[in-house]
Formats: structure tokens, C-alpha cells, sequence
């Protein structure tokens, strides 16, 4: 077990692109995406249901090693300061697998 | 008289459940019709409509009219942003403007749909390439859209490339759809129609009715936006489509278009886009507040059109044409 | 003879695929029917006997049998809960007992669909305007079972409010859309019917045959639940549907019912809610343990009454009617 | 980057609109529901598959401020007790962005 | 001549959709078919033809040339994995070889489906049973390949059970809901179709056509994948398939099928499996590399079947049955 | 509120029963599944979309005492090793409502 850190970023499917695109470029190869969330920002203060026109919101996950992470927020905070989104950093164990190993 | 037309129109299946939808969400009932549905359902919609639009492009040719018609389409696709542009200037700042100009420059294919539906209620006949119109009329907006942006605004770091902006215009899944779907049905002609049939035809008008079900919830939930959006908007929701029509019809006269035709040219002047513009002004107008441009489109000038607009449309044709 | 009926009802691919379902659980097959698919059917569902019924209801306008039925309707869902509640304080908890009673006392759209489906099947007339029965007797058994708990248990912060339980009993997603269908029926009568027939009319066996397949998948997955519901629930949910149904059958007989119409009604009394009324339910009983009264609901009742049930009923009704 | 907490609690989906109604009472205006989601809990045994009967479990995300929390499970707890559903916290690093400053 | 049959088939729209969605990736357009709407049609694509076939084999009942077809494609479905097992162990390891061959060696039920709608197209006439053959094919390459890896691999380790093999390659959900729709099919018969007819015939084609516009999205996404590949396999994915089909032909003309049949049964032995064998190999050979056998099955056999193979497996059998 | 461990598992959805049946094993008896999780893993490089032929991913979340730890990292690495899947442990605190103390 070895530590590692998961960033975990909310955002709208239409930027979902340019987002992984950019955890790409900073090195951060392997992504999770859970589509259809719904939710309600502060900033815009009302419940956004699904639906057909604005697109749904996206979760997206991702591990790293943590000296990923400077490259990581300089690639994705530009990207949240345009099209908006939340980001947030947090600690975890890796369980390395044989092939997680190979992988890291 | 007109308002025998809007009880006929307001009569009919699709409607209803659209008032049902907006019923349900007013009364606060949960009936919801969970994602992705309503996507199925409207990639259905595109889908039949672009194929049968097809198969009678390629029973009437590339005459004349058809070209007179999609140059009309064209024409109003690009003037329509431009003009209300600068009515939008005068009291909202340059973004929220340009991204509103794209919304009513481009078209919705659900209010074009309705009004054919209602034409066949009525056995008016309409020209299958008026879907050709559709299709042309879905992407200029949002080109002249982003031209105004940039001739009116000046900040440096505007850093979009022109590769995804055409991208995002011409290529989105509505208008990729709709246009292989007519491609397609050119393509296998009355024969593809046959076996078709009672998939893109026999559905058609359960779906529509459906998917309007779904419309109605979506508007609604919609409509508290209006309150941030103020009377302004809610002026210009309403009148700017009757304006739209009004030029739509002279110019479908000028160019001796029939009167089914020129209903859904009415239709596709006035109505505004609530999936594929928004989604590419979120891309390339993030400065735009959403609410403003989706809300309008959608809580006011779609129910508009479909409950008031299309009857009334047809009764100012009905008066020229005669 | 009855087994003949039985068979027959049997023999029918929405009650095949029923039994495929629930053989797909038994030998851990990994069919499954993915979310939100059973709920677009059963949306669709509702939409088709809504809208037919209220077309059906205009066609033979508010007569006295209308009435009558409608008065039957509303005496047995009030009725139901109240006596079962006493059979089922005998050996559950207050808060079980009020919740298992007013699962019994309202009613399973689908067990309704599929009788009419088997009267079709039969050549069998019956009324559209059983329909609205249908949404009548939907609710108040809800309203029956809060009572019930009100009065028999003593705990201080039971802190419901009334509007959020009528809301939920008369705004609940089914109830509206089924209510709000037959309004639109109507509203738009044989007209809007003819356009909308190939959806609601063609699609319609097809859909409940695909449903019927999800929910053999259901019942099944519940069963073993039902060992922790122990002997006497099992005996109730297949004893109580009999006597309601008999109950149904002899005041249907009173009132001078049609053999089809009289089915249907002893269905409707027979059935046991297993969406609407357990999730009322959860919010306002939520002492009341949810795998007693939807396991009973469905994984019992429900296919006793599509198998066994519904030929029996219509036997009774046959001997009675002679 | 500052610290934030993480609220995650995972209901049934009828109980949805009450516990968002506590997150908001107790001022955290902010969050992500994932839907469909299935489960198995001690208390019942069985694994919960997606029926059309008992409505889906969600996953309610909630980020906020770490004096956010007593509030929070002031709102929430009752509402556990009363319908069931689980709610754990844990401590996150949230990337500010333009936006997000304007929004806290 | 042959070229004229290949544009027979494209012509159709299901083909065309299959290239509209190929071309939708190719262009990078955002169009989608959103999960599980997919997997609806799939449901419902075997429903129809499993029940089709079952209504099929009821009225042609169990004669020798069934028993000679049924045979024919046991034969096939265990003889193909065991002989390109040996050609792939050339270039490839143990287990991949094992995956690949089983993959080959099973089939896929759209490929069965298009070139029965082709026959359908050209007033071909076949037989009902072949969808039994076509259900027959599916399992046994699964065990064949398991069989093999077991035979020529040896890591102490290697730890499946007999039973969750069997349970996986019988009763996975795509054979299950076949053979089941085919038991219920022949339980019915005739009177089952004709209530069901709308929803299994009517809807047919249109799904086919909407479910191979997904199948061109999906096939065009594992096109990168084949640069890792390698030539061999690609050579593999398009040859293989023709020497199949022909073996199935002579097999066909020695039992004397009809020539429709003989067409079904060799795009049978010409088709491999995408789906419920790379499920079952993922879980019992892990050692394979999906991407191998998943993008060769789906990104050039698939395509290369529907496009080009069915049309000449004809022209092969219309020269042979001369 | 006491502290928890927070165990997520991404993994093919073909191997879902086997990693539940692990957790089971392991003592943990409480879980919650998310479906239809698009990807991409350093591993295979690509990204994986959703479809009808290789199965989607699932997202698997499980939150047990931390001494049942170990028996899960047992009962789960081997199923990583063998089909491949990611595994990930953090700390989390549980609110714990009167029902939660009936189940641990
Ligand atoms: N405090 C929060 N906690 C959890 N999710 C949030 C929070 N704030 C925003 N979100 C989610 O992030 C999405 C985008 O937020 P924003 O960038 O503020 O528009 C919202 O729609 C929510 O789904
Ligand atoms: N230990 C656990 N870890 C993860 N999810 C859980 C756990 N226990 C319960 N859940 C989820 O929470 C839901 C509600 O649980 P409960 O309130 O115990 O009925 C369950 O259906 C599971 O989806
Ligand atoms: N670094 C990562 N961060 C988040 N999710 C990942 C990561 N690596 C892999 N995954 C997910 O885990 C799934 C299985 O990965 P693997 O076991 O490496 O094939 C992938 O499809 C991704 O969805
Ligand atoms: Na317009
Ligand atoms: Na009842
Ligand atoms: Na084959």
C-alpha cells in the first residue's frame, strides 16, 4: 500500500473533453467518469435537473501520484475559471495489484 | 378566425401533454421521464423526420423552388442573429447579446415537427425538402454568433479555434443526424420508405406526443429562471418570433412558396434553439450566462410557438395567400 | 371448466414471458432489463390505457352505470384496508399491518392491463370507463392506512403533514399520468385516437408482453425475501385477493356489472399496489419494515393474479352470470 | 488551496428532496447526486437490485466548509434515524478557482 | 454478377446507417446512443427473432432437414475454434489463440439478422429453424476454447469451475432470452404472432436499422485498436470468415438446405461473436488481451460481413445451386 | 462519528459478483455499486467507451471498521492480480444515526 492522491472534479459534459484532455497533459493517464449527475451550484443557486438541452454534469475521478498534482491543477484551474466546475484533492491508499504495479 | 385554429391546434394529443408535463411540474408531481429517454426520443424524432424528408427531395428534385427556398433559409439564418443583436445590446452586455442573436438566428427541430404535425391534422400539404431548410437553417447562427463576439468584445485572450467552433456547428449530433438521415433517405428513395414505414411512420406521432410530455416538464422547471431574466427578455421571447414570422411569410410570398411550405418556413424563422446552440455557446461563449439564452428559448418562446405561434402563423398566410 | 381458462390465460406470451423472467433469476441467467427501460414501459403503459379509456369514456358519456361503478370503486378501497388492518393486527405490528392493508386496498395497473388483455384475448367486451375506476381506487387506501396508524399507535412526533401525503397520494407519477392520459382521451376522443392508434393501440400488447418479461425478473428476485415474511403473510396475499375478488364479483353482480367489466373490477379489488403505495409508504410509515409489504405485493399477489387469479375470477364471474 | 469537508451520504432516492433540504437549511447550498445506484446494507441483508418498485438508492456529494459540519448533521441525522441511509464526512483540498472564490 | 448484389445491400438502409454511424466517429461528431438504449434493442432484436423462429418451427415442425441443419451447425460451431485455434497459434500465445478461436467459432446474431432482412429485401424465402441453428452456435466454441487453453496451457492455478463455465456459456442473457423467445414462440404459434405481429414485425427493420447505426459507432471507436493488431490478425478477420462461409456452403448443398437457408447458415459459420463470448473469455481466460479479440470480431469481421460477405456468400450459393 | 475505512474498487462489470462475494467473505457486508463508469486505464491506454460488447465499469464503494481491512486487501488483491481492477482505502468519519449503532 503506498499512498497516492484522487482528484475528483465536477463539471459539465460539455467540457468533459478539454478536462481529460488536460489530466492527459499533466501525466494523469487513467480517469473515471460517472455521467448523469445532477446537482446545484451556489453560484447558480437553482437545482439543475437532466436534461435535454444543457447536458448533464460529470464526476470525474482520477489517482495520481502526488508529484503529479502541481502539473494537474496548473492544466485544470484554467479551464474551471472559464467554464466553471469544482476540483477537489484528497489522500488515499493504493492496493497495488501486479499489474497496477507494471502500470505505476 | 384565428382562434379556431389555436382550440384546434391546442386540441390535439401533442399539445396536451405538453400542458401535462407543464402541469405536472407545477403541481409539484414527480412523474419524470428519466435520462436517456428523452434522447431516445428525439434522436428518434431527427431520424424520421431527416429520412422521410429525404425520400421526398428525391421524388421532387432539385427544382427551382427548392433552391429559391433553402436561399431564403440561408438568408434569414444569418440576418436574424444579426438584427437582434442589437436589440439585445441595448440592455444586456456584449456575451449574453451574441449568445442570445445565435439562439433565435437558429431553428428547433421539435417546433418545426409540431407544425408539420398540425399541417397533417388539417391535410395541408407541405415539401419534404423544407427538411433540407431545417438542417441549413440549424448552424449559421451560432458562426455569426461567435463573429460578433469577437468584432465587439475585445479581450485578448479570446483563444478559440476556428476548426471547433465549425466542428461544434456543423457536426453536432442534431445536425448530423438529421442530415444523414435526409442523405440517407435520398439514397434508398421510395423503396428504403417502404420498409421503413411503420417504424419512422406509424411512431411518429406517438413519439412526438411523448417527447412534447417531456418538453412540457422541461419548460417548466424552467420557467422560475424567468424571474432573473426580466420583462425584457420576456418581451423580446414572445415578439421577436411573431417579427421573425412576419418576415418569414413576406419573403415565402415573394418567393411564391405554397402554403404549407411557408408555414414551416414561418416556424423555422420563429422558433429558437434550445439543444445545439446552447450547448456551443457553453463552449465558446462561456462569458454568457446560460439561464438567460436556454430559458428564454425554452420557457417562453417554444410553449409560444407551439400553442400560439403555429395557428396564428397559418392564419397570416391563410390571409396573403388568398 | 376453470383449468381450461387457466390454460388459456397461460398460453399467452405476456404471461410466458412472465414465467421466463422469473426462470432467468432462478438459474442465475444475467438477463436483467437495465434502468430506466421497465420504466419507460411502464410509463408508456400508463399513457396507452389512459388515453384509451378517456377516449371509451366520452364515447359512452357519464351514465348511471359510470356512476355506480365508480361508487363501487371508492367503497372497496376504502373498505379493504380497513378490514384487512384488523386480520393483519392479529399477528404484525400496527405500523406493518396499516402498511400491508393499504398496499392490499389499492390496486396494480398491470394486473389490470394484463385482465384486459386477456378479455381482448376472449373477444370479451368491457368498458373504458373502468379506467378511471382504475385511478379512482388508486389512492385512497393511502389515505385509509395514515389514519389507521394515527389512531392505533400512540408515538408523539409522528409529524407528517397532511398536504405532503395527499400529494403524494394524488400527484404520485402514476396516478397523474394515468389521470392526466384519460383527460386527454377526452379531450381529443375518436380523433385523436385514429392518429395516435399505431403508438397506443399496435405497440401496446408487445410493450406489456416485454414488461411482463421484467417483471417475472422482480417477482422473482424478491422471493426470497418471502422466507422472512413467514407462512401467514403468504397465506394472506393469496387468500385476501380471493375474497376481495369474490367481495368485487358479488357487488358487481349487484350492480348489474357486464361479465368483462365485472372481471376487471374483482382484478382491481384483488390486486395489491407493489410502486405507488409502498413508496407512500416509505415516507410516512417508515416504522413499517418496506420487504414485508412489497415482497407480499409482489412476489405473491401479483402472480397469482395474473396466473391463477384472473382465469379464476372470470369462472366465478361466468357461473354467476348465467 | 484550502481545506474543505466532504459530505457523502447514500439514501433512498425517495428520501432525496428531504436531505437536500437539510443540506440547505444547514447552509451548504452546494451539491452532486449520483442516481441509480444499487447497494446492499447490514441492516436488510439483501442486495438491493434497481426495481421498478422500490425506487434507486442515490449518492448525494456535498462539499463545504469545515464550519459547515456541526450544522449539517444537525439537518441530517434525524432524517437517517427516521428513514435509513448512511453519511460519512472526510477532509478534501479544494483547487480554488475564480469562480469558486466568488462562490465561498 | 456479384458487385450488383453488394450494392443491392448497401443500398439498404440498415447499411447505410451502419456507415453513417462509422462516419459520425471518423468525424469526430458528438452523436451517441446513450447506455442502455443500446442494450433495449439488442433485447428486443433477439425477442423478435427468437419468437419469430419459434412461431416458425411450430408450423414447419421437427422434419430431418431440421435435424440435418441442427446438426450441421453443432458440427460447425465445435470444428472452427479447434481448426484456427492451430493457424493463430502461429503468431499468437496460448490463451489469445484460445479467445480469438472461440470468438470465431461462435456468432453473431446481427450479422444473422441483416442477411435475414437482406433475404427479406430480395423475396428470398428461409426458414424459421435457423434461428434454432443460429442459437445452437452461440455456446459450444466457448467450451471448445476453454477445452483448448486447458489442454495446451499448463499454470498449475488455473481454477474455473465446470459449473459457472457452463452457466456462463448457456445461460448468458443473449442465448437465454433467444431460446426462450423461441420456447415461447412455439408454445404460442400462430395465435401468439398475430397479437404480437405489430410490435415484433412492424418495429423490426426500423430497430435493426437504428441498432446498426450503433453498431457503426461502435465498430468505427475499435478501429485504433487494430494498429496493435497487427496485419496478421486483420488478414485473419476477413479471410477467415470467407473459408467459413464456404465450408458452411458445401455443407449446406450436401444436406440440400434451400438456398435462404444455405445463405443464414454460412454467415453463421462467417460470424463471430462480440458479445457474449468476449464476456465469457474475459472471465475465464483472463490472460487473453480483450483488445485482440473484441476489436478483429467488431471492427473488421462484423463490418466486412454485412457489407461485403453476406452479398457474395450469395452469389457463391446462387452459382452452386444452379 | 468514529472513524471508518473507505475502500473503492473500479473493476469491469463482469467481475462485479466475484469482488462483492470478496468483500462478503472479508466481512463486509454493506456496499454500494455504481454502474455505466466510462474509462481509461494507464494499462490499456485507451479509453474506454460504453458499449454493448465489453461490458461498462463499475465503481464499488464499501465502508467497514478498520480491522476489517486487512481481510478485504486478502480476499480483493487476487481478483485485481487476475482480472485487473483499481482498489483505493481512505479515512473517513461515519455520523452514526441510531439505526447505523443497530448495524455495526
Ligand atoms: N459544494 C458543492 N458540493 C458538491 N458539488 C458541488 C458543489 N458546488 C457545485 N457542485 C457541483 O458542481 C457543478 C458545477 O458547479 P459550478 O462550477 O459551481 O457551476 C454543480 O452543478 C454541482 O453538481
Ligand atoms: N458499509 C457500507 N458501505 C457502503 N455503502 C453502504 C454500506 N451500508 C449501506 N450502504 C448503502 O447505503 C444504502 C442504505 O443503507 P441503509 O441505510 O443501511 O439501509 C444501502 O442500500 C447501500 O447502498
Ligand atoms: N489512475 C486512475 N484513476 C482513476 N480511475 C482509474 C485509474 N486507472 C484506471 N482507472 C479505472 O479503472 C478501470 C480499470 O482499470 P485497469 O484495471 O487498469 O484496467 C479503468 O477503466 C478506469 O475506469
Ligand atoms: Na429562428
Ligand atoms: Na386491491
Ligand atoms: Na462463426
Amino acid at each position: 500500500m503506498h499512498l497516492v492522491k484522487k482528484i475528483e472534479i465536477i463539471a459539465n459534459s460539455f467540457e468533459l473533453s478539454k478536462i481529460l484532455d488536460g489530466l492527459d497533459h499533466a501525466g494523469v493517464h487513467g480517469h473515471a467518469v460517472i455521467r448523469n449527475i445532477t446537482g446545484k451550484s451556489l453560484r447558480d443557486g437553482v437545482t439543475e435537473d437532466l436534461d435535454t438541452t444543457m447536458g448533464d454534469n460529470v464526476y470525474i475521478i482520477a489517482f495520481c501520484m502526488p508529484d503529479q498534482l502541481k502539473p494537474v491543477v496548473e492544466h485544470i484551474r484554467p479551464l474551471l475559471n472559464k467554464f466553471g466546475g469544482t476540483c477537489y484533492i484528497s489522500d488515499v491508499m493504493e492496493i497495488r495489484s501486479v499489474r497496477c504495479v507494471a502500470s505505476l | 378566425m384565428d382562434a379556431s385554429l389555436i382550440l384546434s391546434n391546442i386540441l390535439n394529443p401533442p399539445i396536451l401533454f405538453f400542458f401535462l408535463g407543464m402541469t405536472a411540474v407545477l403541481v409539484k408531481s414527480d412523474l419524470e421521464i428519466p435520462a436517456p429517454i428523452p434522447k431516445l426520443l428525439s434522436l428518434y424524432l431527427l431520424f424520421a423526420i431527416g429520412f422521410k424528408g429525404g425520400v421526398e427531395l428525391i421524388k421532387s428534385g432539385i427544382t427551382q423552388e427548392v433552391i429559391f427556398t433553402l436561399l431564403a433559409a440561408m438568408l434569414m439564418a444569418c440576418f436574424v442573429p444579426i438584427y437582434t443583436f442589437f436589440i439585445l445590446k441595448l440592455k444586456l452586455d456584449h456575451y449574453d447579446a451574441a449568445a442570445i442573436a445565435a439562439t433565435y438566428g437558429s431553428i428547433s427541430a421539435v417546433t418545426f415537427i409540431t407544425a408539420s404535425a398540425f399541417l397533417n391534422e388539417l391535410g395541408i400539404d407541405f415539401d419534404g425538402y423544407m427538411v433540407a431548410a431545417l438542417a441549413l437553417m440549424e448552424s449559421p447562427a451560432i458562426i455569426v454568433g461567435l463573429i460578433l463576439v469577437n468584432l465587439f468584445t475585445v479581450d485578448g485572450k479570446r483563444d478559440f479555434s476556428w476548426p471547433d467552433v465549425l466542428q461544434e456547428a456543423f457536426l453536432n449530433s442534431s445536425v448530423f443526424l438529421l442530415v444523414g438521415s435526409l442523405f440517407i433517405g435520398v439514397l434508398t428513395g421510395e423503396h428504403g420508405w417502404e420498409v421503413l414505414e411503420p417504424f419512422t411512420q406509424g411512431l411518429f406521432y406517438g413519439v412526438l406526443t411523448f417527447f412534447l410530455l417531456d418538453m412540457g416538464l422541461v419548460a417548466a422547471r424552467r420557467i422560475k429562471d424567468l424571474q432573473k431574466t426580466g420583462l425584457f427578455l420576456i418581451l423580446f421571447a414572445i415578439l421577436i418570433p411573431i417579427v421573425n414570422a412576419g418576415i418569414g411569410i413576406l419573403i415565402a410570398r415573394f418567393i411564391m412558396m405554397p402554403q404549407g411550405d411557408a408555414l414551416l418556413f414561418a416556424v423555422l424563422c420563429a422558433s429558437a434553439s434550445y439543444i445545439a446552440v446552447p450547448a456551443a455557446m457553453r463552449l465558446t461563449v462561456p462569458e454568457a450566462n446560460p439561464s438567460l439564452y436556454v430559458s428564454t428559448a425554452l420557457a417562453v418562446t417554444f410553449p409560444f410557438n407551439i400553442i400560439v405561434g403555429i395557428p396564428l402563423y397559418l392564419y397570416g398566410i391563410n390571409l396573403l395567400w388568398r
